[in-house]
């Protein structure tokens, strides 16, 4: 874990409200894990002052990018950063997902709009290739297929609208591909909540393994304030694990999708 | 130069400690910083046994601050114990150990249990944390009630007692001054000021809690004049807190007459925020030409 | 698009007006806003006879805010009457005047020689000035004082009464209730915070007063409490106030159970601030499909 | 009045600390009159909410001038602004000076560091030219003398350290000049209040005319706040009074330089 002021050394729109950054950060470039994140502080808000958790996508010698989507005040700061300004850089943080194995479980990811970020890194240091399932609402919502595709992974999109490949949820391919065979699959997931929810239920239903990346507000993103934490089971019934710091990849199995009463 | 202060008992090598509650129990920052540059490091608070604390979420962004209803969790006494102390013991600074209860006497319980611990640096009385139901800010609002807390801990350990004070009282001085008569050693303010935000979008409280605690630059002139007033009112010495983010912040909470001072919120966005307050001071005296930072103690001129 | 708001016996086109001292006497602004689309213009405080007001500085700038301790600067009732009255009389919209005094029979006594002027809309009871040395706060959180104002006004005037009360207390809901049982239509909530700022180059307190009140963007979640608090206390209406900055901020309060809000310290540097407000809650309504914006009013889902 | 988003045309280092930043306000550029200032909203000072005054240096066609020095967070986060960036502006604003009239008084100006600001359209609409008296700590104090000169006004330059000009206090050779003739003339003077004081005697002294700009802190620069008062000579004895109304201009004889007691 390192703190950095790090350079942008790019930051461009890559399709409809997401962005692909990059920076100048080489200690934790040379750190991350798949599915760790970094945690930015965006200097130009400065009445807003807490740090913005992202994926690091990608990660390469001294570089390091994120993809983002422009959701709220401190995305749409970032979108209008230039090349040569400067970020905050906080990482690499969190518990990310087990690289699978040659020999091991064929790796399926599953990624809702940005999750896709999370995923590529897993992909790239993956020594067996597998399955991306990909959706969103609309078109704009696939990205990065071709990366992935030039790792050699198979890519199944899905979009609410149809306007893209399948029409429907990600879960629906997910389901038919687990359908025709669960044996030796482990499933990676990251995107909204209500998708990591469904991932959790298939892969009870089909007793495959499965690694969830949540995606809870944060504030410190170093396990001291407490803001991140989701209920997980645990020896005496269960207790608040802090996403930043146990997470953000948790095992499916150990997630309470509500706070038992 | 001498940056050193004291806190009853209590010698901190210099006047800069970190807010309970902003910096966990201090193991998960030792990769970022040196704890050992600090004046003190000063612990989220715990009461005797774990609490769960509040739903999510518990913190939200605001103007210049943030809200909190972190709802104090916690492993508890023994949990602290086994799991943090064995890295805080072997510290050269000070251990400040945020205590709570929900009623005097497991504040008392929870001050003898850290009296039989070997090198604990002081107790700080948390009597004003806006986020639980019971206990907390009660006994920082009733002048009685604070008596009562502070007298059991003081007959249930000899060592330094901080009272952490609650901003929000009409007058911050007859607290002060009730803390110090029932034998608290030092003051600390302030805790965080009763809020609350709401999401236009989804009707909902920005915390589940509905109301929580507003820190950060935002509150640093409400935590600036109820330094001045408690200071005023009484002889201990004060750690003044409340959303200190530089040097500069933190030598106007000495000169309102805080003996030292803790970095909270700032933590959060700048984990290097203590250590360059404290480079801040001592260039600052340099600057000034000042040999000790308690000559800055109080030093505000406030007639004309 | 119902906009209309009642605040007892005072209309008020749509439920926006400015806070008492920010927007001078409404004259000030006309050049650069037509005042005749506010829901009512505030105007600053007066009382019986003119007032000078405290030495300078007298305004200080801090983080997502500001101090000041204008200490009431004004002409008088009758300078007033004879200096702005003139035009604001004119004026389409309501007037509501902030009045004060040093004592109950001085409040009554303002109160009586603006019930005497024709058309004015409301008086709003500034019971809660952290900057003066007498009157002021005193009467805002003294509960029994509070009372005895309201009520001696009450008898002195049957033009609507809207209390301002403090933010200074521990808690609202009592001081609510105080001002409606004694005959107040309506609450203003909330006034500034009590504050202050040192520079620590000259060692001397930014204001000249020493302390001021806070106000701006970084007290809106203590007024959104506030606000929340006192609607749950009382059947009166509330307005709502303390850094509103946009019509997403204004909504906030509304949902918080005010009934109209006021725009202060945005007026000093967008003065534009409240005709952007009136627009911006139009727009939301639209979009959210509401017809009236009472419907908004209290809105706030606190159990999830 | 008026209130005017308003671009940035060019925003460049005149010398030292003092930058000359030029604005495209036509509304407010064709109103102003000398010793009128505009009330500045620097946006990206997002913590820092108040607006900042300056005096308004030149105007011309649409295009307004400030020359100004970076003495704070504001004035930094100005000089970091780029031909493009847009500004909020509210202006012209307050009570400026009497344009001297072609058969009047000789116009004598008096001023300190930025104070030289403030002079300019006064030079430049006088039908008759006069004598500038500009004083500061240092060479780089000295600003635009060139500029006066052109307006074929003659320019007299003191500073502390007699790195240029006179040796001494912009005031000494004010004096000198008065002692020569102080008959028909006229004072301007905007500096720092120390020099206004002194000017404000010499006046006194040989009961010449003075015209006094005060810089005082500012908050709405409108008039409705009262922060900007300052204690001047009234009927009942004395008054405070608004330097951004009633001012920034006062009449030297009616400035009260402490309050009374
Ligand atoms: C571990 C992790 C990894 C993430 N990776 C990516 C990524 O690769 N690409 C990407 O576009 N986004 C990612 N996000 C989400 C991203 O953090 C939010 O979109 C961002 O914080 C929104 O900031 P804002 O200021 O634009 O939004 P605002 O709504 O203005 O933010 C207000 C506050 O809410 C928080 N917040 C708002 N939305 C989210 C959210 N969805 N998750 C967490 N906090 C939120 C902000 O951090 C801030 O504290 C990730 C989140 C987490 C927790
Ligand atoms: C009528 C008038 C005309 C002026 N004309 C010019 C000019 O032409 N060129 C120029 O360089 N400056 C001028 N000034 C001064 C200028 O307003 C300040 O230098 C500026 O506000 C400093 O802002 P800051 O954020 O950099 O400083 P900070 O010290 O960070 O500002 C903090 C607060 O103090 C106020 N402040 C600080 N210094 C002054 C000051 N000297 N006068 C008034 N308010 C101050 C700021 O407005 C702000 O509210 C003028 C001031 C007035 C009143
Ligand atoms: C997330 C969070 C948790 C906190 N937890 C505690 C706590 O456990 N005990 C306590 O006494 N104060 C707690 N505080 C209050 C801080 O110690 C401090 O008094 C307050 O934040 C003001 O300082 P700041 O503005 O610099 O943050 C907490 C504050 C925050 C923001
Ligand atoms: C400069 C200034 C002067 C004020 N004068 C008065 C006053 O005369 N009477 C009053 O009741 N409130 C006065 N107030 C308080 C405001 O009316 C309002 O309650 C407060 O500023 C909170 O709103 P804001 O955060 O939007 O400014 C004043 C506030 C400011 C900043
Ligand atoms: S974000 Fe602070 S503990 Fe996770
Ligand atoms: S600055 Fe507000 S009255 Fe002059």
């Amino acid at each position: 874990m390192l703190e950095e002021l790090v350079q942008i050394l790019a930051n461009e729109r890559e399709v409809g409200a997401y962005f692909r950054l990059t920076l100048l950060a080489p200690e934790i470039a040379r750190r991350v894990q798949p599915g760790q994140f970094v945690h930015i502080r965006i200097l130009p808000m400065r009445d807003a002052l807490l740090r913005r958790p992202f994926s690091v996508f990608q990660a390469a010698g001294d570089n390091l990018s994120i993809l983002y989507k422009v959701v709220g005040k401190g995305t749409a700061v970032l979108s209008r950063m230039q090349a040569g300004d400067q970020l905050g850089a906080l990482g690499p943080l969190g518990h990310g997902f087990t690289v699978p194995k040659s020999s091991g479980e064929k790796p399926l990811l599953v990624a809702g709009g940005y999750g896709m970020a999370a995923m590529y890194l897993l992909a790239q240091r993956s020594p067996r290739p597998g399955v991306v399932f990909v959706g969103g609402r609309r078109r704009v919502d696939i990205l990065c297929e071709q990366e992935f595709r030039a790792l050699g992974w198979d890519v199944c999109a899905t979009t609410e609208d149809g306007s893209y490949g399948h029409r429907g949820l990600v879960t629906e391919p997910l389901v038919t591909e687990l359908r025709r065979d669960a044996k030796r699959k482990r499933l990676f997931a990251c995107g909204p909540t209500p998708m990591l929810k469904a991932v959790a239920r298939i892969a009870d239903d089909f007793d495959v393994p499965a690694e969830l990346s949540m995606d809870e507000h944060m504030c410190c993103g170093v396990g001291v304030c407490l803001t991140c934490v989701i209920p997980v089971k645990s020896a005496d019934g269960w207790e608040y694990q802090r996403t930043c710091t146990e997470g953000p990849v948790f095992d499916s199995k150990e997630v309470l999708w509500e706070v038992p009463r | 130069m001498n940056l050193a202060v004291q806190i009853g008992a209590l010698r901190m090598q210099n006047p800069v400690t970190v807010a309970s509650g902003t910096f966990g129990y201090g193991v998960e920052y030792a990769r970022l910083l040196d704890l050992n540059q600090l004046g003190a490091v000063t612990v989220k608070g715990i009461c005797l046994g774990p609490v769960r604390g509040n739903p999510t979420p518990r913190t939200a962004e605001v103007a210049s601050g943030m809200l909190n209803a972190i709802g104090l969790q916690g492993p508890g006494v023994d949990g602290f114990i086994a799991k943090y102390w064995p890295f805080l013991k072997e510290l050269t600074v000070p251990t400040i150990i945020n205590i709570w209860g929900t009623t005097v006497e497991e504040y008392a319980e929870v001050a003898r249990r850290f009296d039989a611990l070997e090198g604990v640096g002081a107790l700080e009385l948390n009597v004003s944390c806006p986020n639980i139901k019971e206990g907390g800010a009660q006994f920082g609002t009733d002048c009685k009630l604070l008596s009562q807390v502070v007298a059991a801990c003081r007959r249930a350990t000899r060592l330094p007692l901080i009272t952490k004070l609650s901003p929000n009282v009409v007058s911050i001085a007859p607290y002060a001054r009730a803390a110090e008569e029932a034998g608290s050693d030092a003051l600390a303010v302030t805790n965080s000021y009763p809020a609350m935000a709401i999401d236009v979008e989804t009707r909902q409280p920005k915390l589940a809690n509905v109301t929580g605690g507003l820190t950060g630059p935002c509150i640093k002139p409400i935590a600036i004049k109820l330094v001045w007033e408690a200071a005023k009112a009484v002889k201990i010495p004060i750690i003044g807190m409340g959303g200190i983010q530089d040097a500069t912040d933190a030598i106007e909470f000495l000169m309102a007459g805080a003996s030292a001072v803790a970095v909270g919120t700032a933590n959060f966005y700048e984990p290097q925020t203590a250590l360059q307050v404290i480079a801040g001071i001592r260039s600052f005296m340099e600057r000034k030409g000042i040999r000790d930072v308690r000559e800055i103690v109080g030093s505000v001129i406030t007639d004309r």
